[in-house]
């Protein structure tokens, strides 16, 4: 098919580079230059969707982001779909593919159509509140049905092969928009010598004076827009971001744009380059200058295609040498949109008639109209469109000054075209996201930004300044004030304003709604907002029903919630709302946006924060042998520890077995450098430490470690740890491995805040120290191979600590233990950590010395009932709980963090749940972890629950399994049986016991 | 150099109870150290990999990296620093000194982290602790981070991938340093020239930050240099 | 009040719907009421409505400063659950959900809840320990839920990536088939109506300003636009507000109220039936009638009263998403907006006599508030009308706070929803 | 996302660099065991939580590591005022 409304010249695309694309299967042709709407309508595509609710055919109405309808289906393989991508904003490719997203068998031939045409009475806003509620049980199959209606576009089904990047920026001045107010402003603030980043969501700067045919100082518009670029591109402080919306505007001047790399070529793109960057901008000053939308009117059968914003019309003649039609009727509230009528004629097509709404229109465009023999008929409005799949008439009719009612007969003129223009709203959407309330303005009929704590100036269609030389000025002047306001004092100074020619243009008249013959309810339909299928019927009917907030009328009909979200629509709404209501805009509300402006590709948000850098992987310094000796690794924290070493051919539970019993027979290993520590020096420490653990520490001597519980001021336990006393003024604190940050948080958040005067510093050294832990009754000979360190017994006791030598490598050594065999944590600088890890392995090969991970940490801690933090505890325990109140003093002079809150009421219940040991009575069972207690397994549900099993294992040493968890009153129940009812229906029986369920008396340790 | 001071050498000298605990953490050329990224081999990539590119990556591996914590109304600790160091901690926030194969930055009110050669630390500490008066500490942090050097024509755009912060030249001249967020983790950036910036970076995070940078310099192309 | 059916559509559809009732009046309020709820969002309309339909207590004003459900309501992602670890809130919530399960029918009005299930997804051993108990706990209380591995996940959802290679592989999750999502708004215009039906004063657009106190008993409020208005008993139902209206009554509220974003794609095709959560993670998503994937964002960590949060609180939850849902990197992201919510530092609500006599107050929701609305209703109408605590409300008093019984649900509110 | 000013780094900062750490000066009670359960409740729990100025605590927590106060409007989020721990702020609310 030839591109029978292409002109033969003008326009600003490139008729040498012809491109081919595909829309619904068929091939067309485009120019480069062109968007995919531009060269839908130059090829005379009128259907490009089915509506949401009725399956109305649609066609194109607008050229940029106010687009209701061009929502299409975009990519030529299945991973490079995008959906719902808005024609009117898609640059033209060669090889594009489309399609549109409803319509079955296609948006042509809608079966749906006759649903919608017969059900669509059925079908007013709030429908489904008021049905399909009967039977109860039949919902879920009415919403199937609803459900296949939903959506646009689909999701592609492979994932996406593109990237997407963020950059950081920071900078004086920040102009959203490239059109004459913008370009202004961004001239002036640029040769101030700010920095300055002016973005525009198209794929040129000029915005408006890309089609308008406006003159500046004298020569086309254009050619000022060509030169004011050039000198841009030459600023070195200057970004310039084309194709680039500014989608979000947050608080303290931080901006998002939204730039689209690649997709101008989308799927044709070279491999490996960014799809789309997202600018994370924080700007001293912010200059909107995001023009203005012409807003369409609301007239009957408004949505066939061939029904088009004015300007629109325009745009697509001058901009792309397109005519979308070949007869015209304009309808007009105002003088501006004579233009596009004039933009018609010149296209040598047919005006059939300019219907302006105003009773005796006066203005320079007026006369040039009627110079030309244009037809114009005052006082009149078209208040219906014939046909069906296009344009074939329209219905004119006279009105009253006020737009109210029609006043006498009507006319049918034969067109395929209307284009219509009720005024323009400013586009506040940005000044809206940061909380500010836009105010109505009844001179320009329109709202304008409101009052704003942000750093930010407007200029041009934005304040609903529309003469190009008053919006040349008011650019120029926010440019200026901008960038002095940022620092660059005289920016104004020997700026020569950009001069255009005064255009003279009467009174625009305030109308939203065109009367029809009939009541709103029974005249045709009337669309408000094309996308959702809104009518005036449906605000009205809103209204009638009680629903007066504007808010409520918004989410009663749907206006404005979808993906243009009411850029065209929202004004005439809230108009007809209410006239309904019997009151002015301003009282029935204002319109509040919210990001985005347009929307934003989920990918590009997420930026290179997904896949393998989606979050931190820790490693110890040991991680690579652990990786070549076979380990599996648990999550903690952001940490990959080992969890277990399986040999060949081993389950999880032969390993750890094997684990378990080659430390308790003989030496085991474990990488600890995850542990949390916390380098504490100052003549304060110990007193620090008093005060934030809840045990005793005056008395701790040098060389000495010892175990403590940390709590919240609430009393509940939420870190722990050993720390040891290095010197008199010198402490090394341990904390969890997932806890390290918050504890040095917590201690900071004291010394900073409650005592400063405490003489004590902390630092993290954590990376600082590989740690490893031999434990086994092996350990020691296997040490001492290779240390100078005195390891008898006598000399270096259980709980002391060590410097000297490992391996030729100085080290700390801390005799402590989490496995309750003899134990010995070594530490040594990380650097030397892989080295000396190798060395014990060298030595220990004849012990069978044992790798072993975290889940034999926790079965050998469990067979000792030492418990883990987080596991074992869960914020709503006391130390007195877990049974440690062997770690709580309370003849601390200082009343310590935790103290109190232990103290309270409730804390001092004696049936709080306690934290037990518990032996099932089938040796071979193990109770699942998070399985619930009952005293009765054959109550009535819901059961009355005692507490929950925290940690269970299978204790290859003992033969049994072992479990730990939490019972009410549980102390006090030593020897009774509980009942742990699971969910496939069987019931575990377990015996209450110590925690401690292996050498209760610590000998081992001790050896 | 490898003195050790055993704690119960030093409790049992009453009259001068060792306040804190010393160590020299350097062990001996036969003891093998390896850096935070040397799982990486970053010698073979700079042996094998693009000669040229737009980003140049280097590990500083195995420095003395020595936190330095203090009141600068402490005097005698001021003072100590400059009879050590041979020149004053930079007390103008953000700023930085390098003299020599030393330099140290400025990270709180309180904190300055000073950079020398590997086998200085613990003599460095030692002078540092003998000169210095009142209330202070200093850690050796050698062992937990290492040094980034990224130089080249397009390291401020891979900055500006990473960082929030301002790396524009009106806002970070030479000489400048700040922690902030780089990527997911944290650095210590100081801009050492021109086109030349040293990220301080914790060893645990060092893969990450490794894999990052390769990704986010990949427009640019990546020079590894050992 | 007017029946709505099919029946009754189809009739008015012949008559071009010029025939609607008014779903609720626009009332001058009354000097004086036997109970004025302040706060007209989904619970204060659920309060005013069992007053009514519960108590026969129909002499009652709901006081609202901006529009019916146009807080929290309007603002939330829609989820309805009971899975929550601790007994007390487990029964509160799943009072809820039984109301929830005949609620279209109670109150004639389609409130479109859908049980399509709420998967919980666990990716740590804690997670899954934590699932294990929180299954256990909800069973024995006789709320549904299993436990899944993560191949029963995958066959749930078959576009989540369950691979083993992702950052953090789901080990597995819980499962309560009975939750779903419902439509926000209808909960509300459905209460109202409801409602207003019996009696009750919907009093919009106005705002209270001042409580009036004698004696330590609150005998009125004092409004911006219809002066002092009466009443025997105030029920405070005003979610991130509550602690200006405490202040207003002289005393504070463990409370902080926090900016909770949310946001929604672009229509799509139906692509995901089920409402899927990972709290490690940290995103969670479902997908509306309409075609939107509704995706919640976290909590702000500072006190806002601005409906919005800060970007980077969207970032992350977004590359949670896409982390998630890989396929889903091309779609768009529509809109995202912010709610106010009250949190309590135990992560449940206090439903509460006050210090000040016959004042009571419903709030601390937090992130969990709508799953809620008809449980906390009821139980609030209960308290008023009796000025004391109904049993499910019991526990939640706001005097826990000073002696300690805290109910820590931080666990299964870890992510907002 | 918020511009914080750090006043012990002397220039502004993103906010990804802070952490919100609830109202500002709420001092430990000096005696706590003195303290009924319902003083402790309140000093741990309970809080202004003002619509308006707030006075807040944050920390440069990638940075400096520095707690400080913001004095900040919890509605235009506007930042009044930045002080250091220990010193009182001068931008407050009418009637506090």
């Amino acid at each position: 098919m030839s591109q029978k409304n292409r002109l033969a010249s003008g326009g600003r695309i490139d008729r040498s580079k012809s491109l081919r694309f595909k829309y619904n299967g068929r091939e067309y042709q485009g120019y480069q230059g062109d968007t995919l709407a531009s060269a839908l309508l130059a090829n005379g595509v009128d259907i490009i969707a089915r509506s949401f609710k009725y399956s109305r055919p649609r066609g194109i109405v607008a050229a940029g982001a106010e687009e209701p309808n061009a929502v299409l289906q975009l990519g030529a393989t299945e991973a490079t779909q995008v959906p719902n991508v808005r024609a009117t904003q898609q640059e033209l490719f060669n090889g594009l593919v489309s399609s549109a997203t409803n319509g079955w068998p296609n948006a042509e031939m809608d079966l749906m159509s006759y649903v919608g045409k017969v059900g669509g009475r059925m079908m007013p806003p709030g429908f489904y509140y008021k049905t399909f509620m009967y039977p109860q049980s039949m919902w879920e199959t009415y919403e199937k049905f609803i459900r296949k209606a939903a959506g646009l576009g689909r999701s592609p089904l492979e994932n996406d092969p593109d990237i997407y990047d963020k950059l950081n920026h920071h900078c004086d001045v920040m102009i959203v928009g490239a059109g004459p107010a913008g370009l202004a402003a961004a001239l002036v603030a640029a040769r101030s010598g700010a920095r300055v980043i002016l973005a525009d969501e198209q794929s040129e700067f000029g915005g408006s004076l890309l089609h308008s045919g406006e003159k500046i100082n004298g020569r086309p518009a254009v050619e000022w827009v060509a030169e004011t670029v050039a000198e841009l591109e030459k600023h070195p402080e200057v970004l310039l971001l084309p194709r680039s919306t500014v989608n979000g505007y947050h608080d303290h001047n931080f901006l998002t744009i939204h730039q689209r790399c690649t997709d101008h070529i989308a799927d044709q793109a070279p491999k490996g380059q960014v799809r789309q960057r997202m600018h994370r901008v924080r700007a001293n000053w912010v200059v909107l200058a995001t023009g203005a939308h012409e807003r369409p009117l609301v007239y009957g059968n408004n949505d066939v295609p061939g029904c088009m914003v004015a300007s629109a019309v325009s745009t697509y003649i001058n901009r792309y040498g397109v005519v979308p039609g070949n007869e015209l009727v304009l309808m007009t509230t105002n003088d501006y949109a004579y233009q596009t009528a004039l933009d018609w004629a010149d296209a040598g097509r047919k005006v059939v008639a300019i219907v302006d709404t105003r009773q005796s229109p006066k203005g320079a465009r007026i006369e040039e109209a009627r110079k030309r023999g244009l037809n114009i008929i005052t006082g009149s409005a078209v208040i219906d469109v014939q046909g069906s799949k296009r344009v074939s008439g329209v219905q004119v009719a006279p009105i009253d000054a006020k737009g109210d009612k029609v006043t006498g007969s009507v006319e049918r003129l034969s067109c395929d075209t209307v284009a219509s223009s009720g005024g323009w709203s400013p586009v506040i959407h940005l000044s809206c996201h940061t909380g500010s309330r836009p105010e109505w303005r009844d001179d320009i009929i329109g709202f304008v930004p409101g009052k704003t704590v942000q750093r930010q100036l407007t200029a041009g269609g934005i304040n609903g300044t529309y003469s190009l030389r008053k919006v040349l000025e008011e650019g120029a002047t926010a440019g200026a004030k901008a960038a002095e306001s940022a620092g660059f004092a005289d920016a104004a100074k020997g700026i020569a304003l950009p001069l255009s020619e005064e255009v003279k243009e009467g009174p625009a008249m305030a109308l939203f709604h065109i009367p029809h013959t009939k009541p709103t309810a029974r005249a045709p339909k009337q669309f408000v907002d094309l996308q959702n299928d809104v009518t005036a019927a449906g605000i009205e009917l809103a209204t009638r029903e009680g629903f007066e907030s504007i808010e409520h009328v918004k989410r009663y009909t749907a206006m404005g919630f979808g993906t243009d979200q009411g850029k065209l629509g929202n004004i005439n709404g809230m108009a007809i709302a209410a006239k309904s209501l019997n009151q002015s805009i301003p009282e029935t509300g204002t319109t509040i946006f919210r990001p985005n402006y347009t929307p934003i590709t989920f990918g590009a948000i997420a930026g290179r924060d997904c896949g393998e850098l989606f979050d931190i992987k820790r490693y110890t310094a040991m991680h690579k042998w652990h990786v070549e000796h076979g380990a599996l690794f648990e999550d903690v924290g952001q940490w990959k520890r080992p969890w277990y070493f399986p040999k060949a051919g081993e389950s999880m539970q032969q390993a750890l077995d094997r684990e378990c019993k080659a430390t308790r027979d003989s030496v085991g290993i474990l990488d600890a450098s995850t542990l949390g520590k916390i380098d504490i020096q100052g003549k304060d420490a110990r007193e620090f430490l008093s005060r934030v653990y809840t045990n005793a520490w005056a008395k701790l001597g040098v060389g000495k470690c010892r175990y403590g519980l940390m709590c919240g001021e609430d009393g509940m336990v939420f870190d722990d740890g050993v720390t040891s006393c290095l010197a008199e003024n010198h402490f090394l604190m341990t904390t969890t491995s997932g806890g390290a940050a918050r504890v040095l948080e917590w201690l900071e958040l004291y010394h900073q805040t409650e005592w400063p005067e405490m003489e004590v510093y902390f630092n993290t050294v954590t990376d600082q120290w590989a740690t490893m832990t031999i434990s086994g009754p092996n350990s020691r000979k296997l040490l001492a191979e290779l240390t100078d360190i005195d390891l008898d017994n006598d000399s270096f006791k259980f709980m002391d600590w060590r410097q000297g030598k490992v391996a030729g490598v100085p080290a700390r050594i801390f005799r402590i233990s989490f496995t309750g065999e003899l134990s010995y944590e070594i530490n040594v600088q990380a650097n030397y950590g892989l080295f000396v890890w190798e060395k014990l392995f060298e030595h220990g090969a004849k012990y069978n010395l044992t790798p072993y991970g975290t889940e034999t940490m926790h079965v050998l801690r469990a067979e000792k009932g030492f418990i883990i933090a987080g596991q074992d505890t869960d914020g709503s325990v006391t130390p007195i709980d877990l049974g440690m109140s062997w770690c709580v003093s309370n003849n601390k002079p200082f009343s310590y963090i935790g103290k109190r809150g232990m103290a309270r009421e409730d804390c001092i219940r004696t049936d709080r749940k306690q934290l037990v040991g518990l032996k099932t009575k089938d040796p071979k069972k193990v109770i699942p972890e998070g399985s619930q207690a009952v005293n009765d397994p054959k109550q009535a549900i819901p059961m009355t629950m005692l507490g929950h099993v925290t940690s269970s294992y299978y204790s290859a040493n003992l033969g049994h399994s072992i479990a730990l968890g939490m019972i009410r009153n549980g102390h006090n129940r030593m020897g009774e049986t509980v009942y742990y009812p699971q969910a496939d229906g069987t019931v575990i029986e377990a015996e209450i016991c110590s925690p401690i369920f292996l050498d209760p008396k610590g000998e081992r340790q001790n050896v | 150099m490898s003195e050790m001071i055993a704690p119960e050498k030093v409790a049992a000298n009453a009259d001068a109870i060792q306040e804190v605990a010393r160590m020299d953490q350097l062990a001996g050329p036969a003891q093998r150290a390896e850096s935070p990224l040397h799982h990486a081999d970053l010698d073979t990539i700079a042996k094998k990999g693009p000669k040229n590119g737009g980003v140049t990556l280097q590990e500083h591996k195995l420095l003395g990296h020595l936190v330095i914590r203090g009141s600068q109304d402490n005097q005698a600790f001021l003072a100590g620093a400059r009879e050590a160091l041979g020149f004053d901690l930079p007390t103008e926030p953000l700023s930085s000194v390098e003299q020599g194969d030393r330099s140290v930055r400025w990270i709180a009110p309180d904190e300055w982290l000073l950079i020398v050669p590997g086998e200085d630390a613990f003599q460095v500490e030692e002078q540092l602790r003998a000169a210095m008066g009142g209330h202070f500490a200093i850690v050796n942090v050698s062992g937990g981070q290492t040094v980034l050097e990224l130089s080249g024509p397009d390291v401020r755009m891979v900055l500006k991938k990473s960082t929030p912060y301002d790396v524009h030249d009106r806002n970070f001249p030479v000489g400048k340093v700040v922690t902030s967020v780089f990527a997911k983790t944290q650095a210590v950036i100081r801009r050492t020239g021109e086109d030349r910036w040293e990220l301080v970076i914790r060893r645990s995070f060092a893969d990450y930050v490794w894999l990052w940078l390769q990704d986010a310099s990949a427009e640019f192309g990546l020079v590894v240099k050992a | 009040m007017q029946h709505y059916s099919g029946f009754g559509l189809l009739k008015h559809a012949l008559n071009y719907h010029e025939n609607w009732q008014r779903v609720w009046r626009n009332p001058t309020p009354k000097k004086k009421y036997d109970v004025i709820i302040v706060g007209g969002g989904g619970h204060g309309l659920a309060t005013a409505y069992y007053l009514a339909k519960e108590h026969g207590i129909t002499n009652v004003a709901v006081i609202e400063k901006g529009y019916l459900g146009g807080g929290n309501t309007a603002r939330n992602t829609t989820i309805v659950r009971s899975n929550y670890l601790w007994d007390e809130a487990a029964h509160l919530y799943e009072h809820a959900m039984k109301l929830w399960e005949g609620l279209s029918q109670d109150l004639n009005y389609n409130v479109m809840f859908s049980q399509r299930g709420c998967l919980n997804l666990g990716h740590t051993l804690q997670d899954m320990r934590d699932i294990q108990r929180r299954v256990n706990a909800n069973r024995l209380n006789g709320i549904d839920g299993e436990v899944l591995d993560a191949k029963q996940v995958q066959e749930i959802v078959p576009i989540l990536d369950c691979s083993a290679n992702t950052r953090f592989p789901v080990m597995g999750a819980s499962w309560q088939p009975r939750a779903g999502v419902a439509r926000h708004d209808a909960v509300a215009w459905g209460f109202a109506r409801a409602a207003d039906s019996h009696g009750v004063d919907l009093i919009q657009q106005t705002e209270v300003v001042d409580m009036v106190i004698e004696d330590g008993a609150i005998v009125g409020v004092k409004t911006n636009r219809h002066g002092v208005i009466k009443a025997d008993r105030v029920g405070c139902v005003v979610a991130g507000n509550s602690g200006v209206l405490a202040n207003m009554a002289g005393f504070e509220l463990p409370l902080e109220s926090h900016p909770l974003q949310a946001l929604v794609s672009e229509p799509i095709k139906p692509i995901l039936d089920t409402v899927v959560m990972s709290n490690h993670v940290h995103g969670y998503a479902s997908q509306s009638d309409k075609g939107d994937l509704v995706i919640g964002a976290g909590i702000d960590g500072y006190n806002g009263y601005g409906q919005r949060g800060s970007y980077p609180t969207i970032e992350h939850t977004v590359a949670a998403i896409v982390e998630m849902f890989p396929i889903f990197s091309r779609v768009r992201m529509n809109r995202q907006w912010g709610g106010i919510v009250d949190t309590c530092p135990d992560a449940c609500p206090i439903i509460s006599a006050t210090p000040v006599e016959n004042l009571f107050f419903n709030c601390g929701w937090g992130t969990g508030g709508f799953k809620a609305t008809p449980g906390s209703g009821n139980v609030f109408a209960a308290t008023l009308a009796k000025g004391e605590a109904h049993p499910l409300a019991k526990p939640f008093s706001m005097f826990r706070f000073h002696d300690g019984a805290l109910i820590d649900e931080h666990g299964a509110a870890g992510v907002a929803h | 996302m918020f511009y914080i000013y750090c006043p012990h780094c002397g220039e502004h900062r993103e906010e990804e660099e802070f952490h919100a750490k609830g109202q500002a000066h709420i001092a430990r009670p000096a005696d706590p065991d003195s303290c009924s359960d319902k003083e402790w409740g309140e000093y741990l729990f309970f809080r202004k939580n003002p619509r308006g100025l707030h006075h807040e605590m944050w920390v440069h927590a990638t940075g400096c590591r520095k707690f400080f106060n913001v004095t900040r409007d919890t509605v235009t989020y506007e930042i009044k005022e930045v002080y250091k721990i220990g010193e009182r702020p001068s931008v407050v609310a009418a009637g506090n």
